[in-house]
């Protein structure tokens, strides 16, 4: 049981939680932490393998498929969270004004 | 030089109806001159097209549309001689519409999509093969939705949802029909006598195909139980009912069942298999009920539908018999017919543009209001009862002759029978309008009807009386008929 | 590489804070144990030898995420949020059991397919080691970022400029303005000492990138963060920045690295194929382009969506 | 250029490159001149996409290894006949709705005052054929997420509480179906060693781990194509945003990830799963049919319908999978056609909706007595695409339809040709109620104000798309140059 395949199963984890709260959890704020914690959860797995590798070195492309994803995962956060923001205050009261129905 | 007017024939009909579609509501005039010169270019052509189908080299072209799909445009003697009529009455129809729609909303569409009616029945007539008939077939369901439900009233919208589910029912079934067929013999064109004869494929499958493509044809052909959206279909305006329901969507049915029987199947094949004979007996049960309809109608255009149903199963019965002379009757038939309904339905039509008489009942009196009118319609009503000499009798006359001929008697009776009920639904037709008009009816200061309405009525009258005078001579429909029953029967063995 | 105690713990650490983020009543409170998730996940990011990632995971996973969970947490569970988002809308018992039943389903399989494949294949590991070395960039993982697989990159600022005009189209439209907060003056003070070494660790992070850990991302994401500080401090005077120069110097990275693509095209080459000589200098020059929006996109995603809607009436059309 | 051909790869890189430029060019212009880039770089983006397509046919199948690193290490760009066509419906679809949006950008219009349309809506253009090009399965996972964020702030952009709700379900069912994609990248990384499309099947081979990732990977996937049973967001979300958006998202979006579910399980051959994959997709796809046009019946009004209908024409192209195996040629060169002219139709079918709307004050049914006649060109697209939702000849939906029903002739499964065939009559159904109500007279004729906009863009993607069979030759040229068997 080498660390590099406890921290896979560990991501494995963490992608099953993501996935979970993500479907189950209703409120914006907690979906976007799941959606965040799956996403840990896969550059878990990507990186551990990364480490597992016989090269003398660990393998730079997952680490670089992982900067990527990062970037990727804090775009997701923050549109989701924008959306929900406008979302409540088209709600709250400004529903008349800033929404052109139709 | 061929493959031109081949060209024409097909792209007139679509600039008109493209034309008619761009121009603005307003531009009546300009319509009817586009629409006029259209169909006159397209008779033109087609005239060229049946000379040179009788000369004996018909103008084709194939193409391969997708790997192994092929299709193609053929202009034989059998798609000449419907794709002439179309054209010839689309040219009286295009005048007569253009009276008739005149105090009505978007002409434009109308107009449009009657071109489009019109293109794709010339596509039926000249299709090459199995596939290239249904594409055009189904364009021509599509086109005529928009006429049946034109004034949108919820009587013409039902009637238009009955049309689809008749039409799109119909469609399916051709469309398994074409597939299976393509299965059974890919990439077949039609052939006089049929191209399947030789192929030795199972008799059930035959079965299946032949059931398929002769259900989904005779949708349009209106035979019974399939003939439901017809009578309801005479809601949409006059030239609809007069141009289509006379002539281009109910023969395209009819057109297709020939091209079955004896351009794909050929008529021993289809015997042996059974499919014949029991088209026979559909055809013998619709022309019976719709005669016996007919009578008991009132509504005048109700009448005329149901003897449509009648009339057109004297096509399928003449057809599907192993004759020849009955098939040339049938082939002729669909022309005469064509153009005494159509005369017929400009009556109806223009009965109640002027005095707003809609049914049989009504019609005392009107001769004396519209006499030329009506002495066009008499003379198409008596022709389509079979009285001799005209049109509806001579190609009645080879049909039953065809039938003794071929052995088959009981046909020989149901025609006798069926021109004895035609002759009691055509009666009142004829003698009702002399009756002295029991209520004065109001004196409508103009004499005859719309002059728009009324010369095409007497140029319709006119050629139905030229088709039985010149019933012998060459170069006519019956003659043409002739020619392709000949070919079907002899030059196929 | 066994496992050590560190490991043990590390992971036990991060499962608990996980679940604890989703499974914790308290808004806040579950975003405060999602944060510390994050800081967990840079440890183990450094466990498994992957510094880069760790620098990033720290500034952006944990940081700029966590300060826009909390800035959105503040608006939503205010109550101005829709009631029935505040009052967790209980979902429904079976759809909770059906979620568990597949969530566990899907990590068997997880679980399966890595136990069942060995870990320690070569992969790309010897390719992408030698062609950097060929290269010339002695950070791998920086190579394979901005040359090897320098397009996932190009689309990857992409996204980045995507993600504010898709906040910018959320607030209508309105520029991204610098918004300020009154603030105690120890933090100030802290804060105030603090400016200089972030600017200074952003500017060493874009040169060593290409040598050791380090890059235009992270750099970027370590500037970004020290701006939505100072912002949060309101030392940075509520300038109006010029709407005009604040979308320019957003698109500049996308911008500056299509230039860099498209010019091998012009000059007969294939798609970013940098010329051999002048590899190093436009990789550089790039990533410093590159970490300059990055850092704008980061701060202005932050604080462009945290001025709260009233106060943003102002900029809708 | 020496000759013509060594050109050729590097079309595909601007392909997506240019419009990505143009993107960001218009939103640094800022509100003034944004449209006027936009326009530019759209022009642009034609005819690249044209050019593309124009190399394929001439030269065959096309690739361009990204900074000339060969795969594994480097990313490549290919594009066969599959992918030229979906490029090439792309840029059809997108000249339609940028000559709609420049068209509603007059004074009054709802979406086109909101500026940053443009840059978005590039964006996702750009994005969209970048996953058409793409031979490299993480650079997809990149692709998809740029297209998530763009369409979902696309549909926000409406500004209405409709829109904004749902564009966020859109996001979060985008982000699971990216996510679950990216794991089973991770995976099928772990197993193979490599990320790059074609070397995958032979990689895949017997490995758990890697059939495990695939599955994982055509699981994000169907959620992104909105296959039955994932397809709960799409109606909302396609309904409720701009009609210019729904066009695009209808048109083409949903068929991005489709193509690359495609190219999947081409590589899932090689892993010996695929039958029983393929099977269970074509089920679904079946049920998607039946679902998605009963739910287009049911639904009271326009876009809704239009929004159902693209979940039942989505479930065509699933339904015709299980027949990819033996007849790889036909059943290609069917998915082609169904993708191309219901492309078009949808889109031609939003951009007629959005005239209607707009004509009409609303969208529901009952409001919509005698606007036929005040919106002739938007009625008569209506009819149009109708007729290839239909199947009906001489539209390209009807030749697919032709090349199913004779494969599954042939090869012997009846009932995929059984739901094709069905499947057109259900979409009779509704298509035919929203004619008639279109149709209808109105009972009071009071003159509506009609607002200065015709859906000119709408007509010749309609016209186009009822007629496609006509294309037949061309579209079966490129399809040449495609392999879709498993190797």
């Amino acid at each position: 049981m080498s660390a590099p395949l406890l921290y896979a199963l560990v991501g494995a984890g963490l992608v099953s939680l993501g996935a979970w709260g993500l479907v189950v959890r209703t409120h914006p704020v907690r979906k976007t932490v799941a959606a965040n914690l799956m996403g840990s959860g896969a550059f878990l797995i990507l990186v551990s393998a990364a480490r597992a590798t016989p090269a003398e070195r660990p393998d730079p492309v997952p680490h670089a498929l992982v900067l990527t994803g990062i970037v990727v995962t804090m775009a997701t956060t923050a549109v989701a969270l924008a959306l929900a923001k406008r979302r409540a205050a088209a709600s709250e009261g400004h529903s008349g004004e800033g929404a052109s129905d139709g | 030089m061929a493959v031109l007017a081949l060209a024409v024939s097909l792209i007139a009909p679509l600039l008109a109806a493209a034309g008619s579609l761009a121009f603005r509501e307003s531009w009546r005039r300009s319509r009817l001159a586009l629409n006029a010169a259209a169909a006159v270019a397209t008779a033109a052509a087609v005239g060229a097209l049946t000379v040179r189908a009788a000369g004996g080299t018909p103008a084709g072209v194939r193409a391969e549309i997708l790997p192994g799909v092929v299709m193609g445009l053929r202009a034989d003697l059998a798609g000449a001689l419907f794709a002439t009529m179309t054209s010839v009455l689309w040219v009286v129809t295009a005048v007569y519409a253009h009276g008739y729609m005149r105090n009505r909303q978007s002409q434009g569409r109308f107009f449009g999509f009657f071109a489009l009616a019109i293109f794709s029945a010339l596509g039926v007539a000249f299709a090459a093969d199995m596939l290239t008939l249904f594409v055009f077939f189904e364009v021509l369901s599509l086109a005529t939705y928009p006429l049946v439900t034109h004034d949108g009233s919820p009587e013409a919208r039902s009637a238009g949802a009955r049309y689809l589910v008749y039409a799109l029912g119909g469609g399916t079934a051709l469309l398994l029909g074409v597939a299976g067929l393509r299965a059974i013999a890919p990439g077949e064109s039609f052939v006089a006598g049929g191209h399947l004869a030789a192929a030795g494929t199972a008799v059930p499958a035959l079965r299946a195909v032949f059931a398929l493509l002769v259900a989904g044809f005779g949708v349009k052909a209106a035979l019974v139980p399939l003939h439901g959206w017809l009578p309801r279909a005479m809601v949409a305006p006059a030239p609809v009912s007069a141009l289509l329901h006379a002539v281009a969507v109910v023969k395209s049915g009819v057109f297709g069942i020939v091209r079955v029987v004896h351009f794909v199947y050929g008529p021993d094949l289809a015997a042996r298999i059974g499919g014949t004979p029991v088209l026979a007996a559909v055809a013998a049960v619709t022309v019976l009920f719709g005669a016996a309809m007919a009578i008991t109608r009132d509504d005048l255009k109700a009448r005329l539908a149901y003897s449509t149903i009648s009339q057109l199963s004297y096509i399928v019965l003449g057809l599907s018999l192993p004759n020849a002379v009955a098939l040339a009757g049938a082939l002729g038939h669909i022309v005469h017919h064509g153009v005494m309904k159509i005369v017929l339905f400009f009556w109806a039509g223009a009965l109640y543009e002027e005095l707003k008489v809609k049914r049989v009942s009504q019609l005392d009196g009107t001769a004396r209001r519209m006499p030329l009118t009506t002495l066009a319609a008499v003379s198409a009503a008596l022709g389509l009862a079979g009285i001799p000499p005209l049109a509806g009798f001579v190609t009645k006359w080879l049909m039953g002759k065809g039938a003794t001929t071929a052995g088959s008697a009981w046909a020989t009776l149901v025609y006798a029978g069926a021109g004895a009920l035609a002759v009691a639904y055509a009666w009142p037709l004829v003698t009702r309008p002399f009756r002295r008009p029991d209520a004065e009816r109001p004196r409508r200061d103009r004499f005859e009807g719309d002059p728009w309405l009324v010369v095409p009525v007497a140029v319709a009258a006119v050629l139905a009386l030229a088709l039985a005078a010149t019933a012998g001579a060459d170069a006519m429909p019956l003659d043409i008929a002739g020619r392709v029953a000949f070919d079907v029967f002899w030059r196929g063995r | 590489m066994n496992v050590a105690v560190l490991d043990v713990m590390l992971c036990a650490g991060l499962v608990w804070c996980a679940v604890s983020a989703l499974v914790k009543r308290d808004l806040f409170a579950s975003i405060v144990m999602f944060i510390s998730f994050g800081l967990l996940s840079a440890l183990a990011w450094i466990r498994l030898a992957a510094p880069d990632i760790a620098l990033a995971e720290a500034a952006i996973g944990a940081g700029a995420t966590g300060a826009l969970l909390l800035d959105a947490a503040g608006v939503l569970a205010r109550g101005d949020g829709s009631a029935a988002e505040d009052a967790e809308r209980r979902t429904p018992r079976s759809a909770n059991v059906l979620g568990t039943i597949a969530a566990g389903a899907l990590f068997a399989a997880l679980a399966w397919a890595l136990l069942s494949t060995p870990l320690d294949a070569p992969r790309l590991a010897a390719a992408a080691l030698t062609g950097a070395r060929e290269v010339g960039i002695a950070n791998p993982v920086t190579a394979v970022l901005l040359d090897f697989r320098g397009y996932d990159t190009l689309l990857e600022v992409a996204v980045l400029l995507l993600a504010v005009m898709g906040v910018m189209a959320l607030r209508s439209g309105a520029p991204v303005s610098v918004a300020s907060h009154a603030a105690d003056p120890l933090v100030r003070l802290l804060v105030g000492s603090l400016a200089p070494a972030v600017l200074l660790a952003a500017a060493y992070l874009v040169w060593a990138g290409t040598s050791s850990p380090g890059g235009a991302f992270q750099s970027g994401a370590l500037l970004g963060a020290g701006v939505i500080v100072l912002g949060l401090e309101g030392m940075l005077q509520p300038m109006r920045v010029h709407p005009g120069a604040s979308r320019l110097l957003l698109a500049a990275g996308l911008l500056a690295f299509v230039a860099a693509a498209l010019e091998p095209v012009a000059a007969g080459r294939a798609l970013l194929q940098y010329a051999p000589y002048a590899r190093k200098g436009v990789i550089l020059a790039v990533e410093g382009i590159l970490a300059l929006s990055i850092a704008t996109t980061v701060a202005g995603l932050f604080l462009a969506s945290s001025v709260t809607p009233d106060r943003g009436k102002a900029g809708r059309p | 250029m020496a000759e013509p051909g060594a050109f050729a790869p590097q079309l595909l890189g601007l392909a997506i490159v240019v419009p990505l430029a143009a993107g960001a060019v218009s939103f640094a212009l800022g509100r003034a001149r944004a449209m006027a880039a936009a326009l530019l770089g759209a022009a642009a983006a034609v005819a690249l996409a044209a050019a593309v397509a124009w190399s394929v046919a001439t030269g065959g199948a096309v690739a361009l290894d990204i900074g000339s690193w060969v795969p594994p290490l480097g990313i490549r760009l290919a594009a066969d006949g599959l992918s030229a066509l979906f490029l090439v419906l792309a840029a059809i679809v997108g000249a339609a709705v940028s000559v709609d949006a420049a068209l509603a950008s007059r004074p009054g219009a709802d979406v086109a005052d909101r500026w940053l349309f443009w840059p978005l809506w590039l964006f996702l253009w750009s994005a969209v054929n970048g996953l058409f090009l793409t031979a490299d399965v993480f650079n997809a996972y990149v692709c998809l997420e740029l297209i998530g964020f763009s369409a979902v702030a696309l549909v926000a952009s409406k500004g209405s509480k409709a829109a904004l709700d749902a564009a966020l379900s859109y996001l979060f069912a985008s982000v699971l179906g990216a996510m679950t994609y990216l794991v089973g990248v991770g995976l099928v990384y772990l197993a193979s060693g490599t990320l790059a499309l074609d070397a995958l099947d032979s990689a895949v081979h017997g490995s758990a781990s890697a059939r495990i990732g695939l599955g994982l990977m055509l699981a994000g996937l169907v959620l992104k194509t909105a296959l039955f049973p994932a397809h709960f967001w799409l109606p909302t979300a396609h309904s409720s945003a701009p009609p210019q958006v729904s066009a695009a998202l209808s048109g083409v979006v949903v068929k991005s990830s489709y193509l690359l579910a495609v190219r999947l399980l081409v590589a899932a051959t090689g892993a010996g799963s695929g039958p029983g994959l393929r099977l269970t997709l074509a089920a679904l796809g079946a049920v998607a049919i039946v679902w998605g046009s009963a739910m287009a019946l049911a639904s009271q009004r326009l876009k809704l319908m239009i929004a159902y209908s693209t979940v039942a024409q989505v479930g065509y192209l699933f339904v015709m999978l299980p027949l990819l195996e033996e007849r790889a040629a036909t059943v290609g060169l069917a998915i082609a056609l169904h993708a191309l002219s219901h492309g078009m139709a949808k889109a031609a079918m939003f951009l007629a909706a959005g005239d209607i709307a707009d004509a009409a004050g609303t969208d529901r049914f009952d409001a919509l007595a005698g606007v036929g006649r005040e919106r002739p060109v938007a009625a008569l697209s209506l009819g149009l695409a109708g007729v290839t939702m239909l199947g009906l000849p001489p539209s390209g939906s009807f030749a697919a339809k032709w090349l199913v029903v004779q494969s599954s002739l042939a090869s012997g499964q009846w009932w995929i040709a059984a739901v094709v065939v069905g499947g057109g009559l259900l979409a009779a159904l509704y298509v035919f109620r929203a004619l008639a109500s279109l149709l209808a007279k109105p009972d009071r004729s009071e003159a509506r104000t009609p607002k200065p906009r015709t859906a000119w863009a709408a007509l010749p993607l309609a016209a186009v798309s009822a007629t496609l069979l006509l294309a037949g030759p061309a579209i079966s040229r490129l399809m040449a140059a495609t392999s879709l068997a498993g190797r």
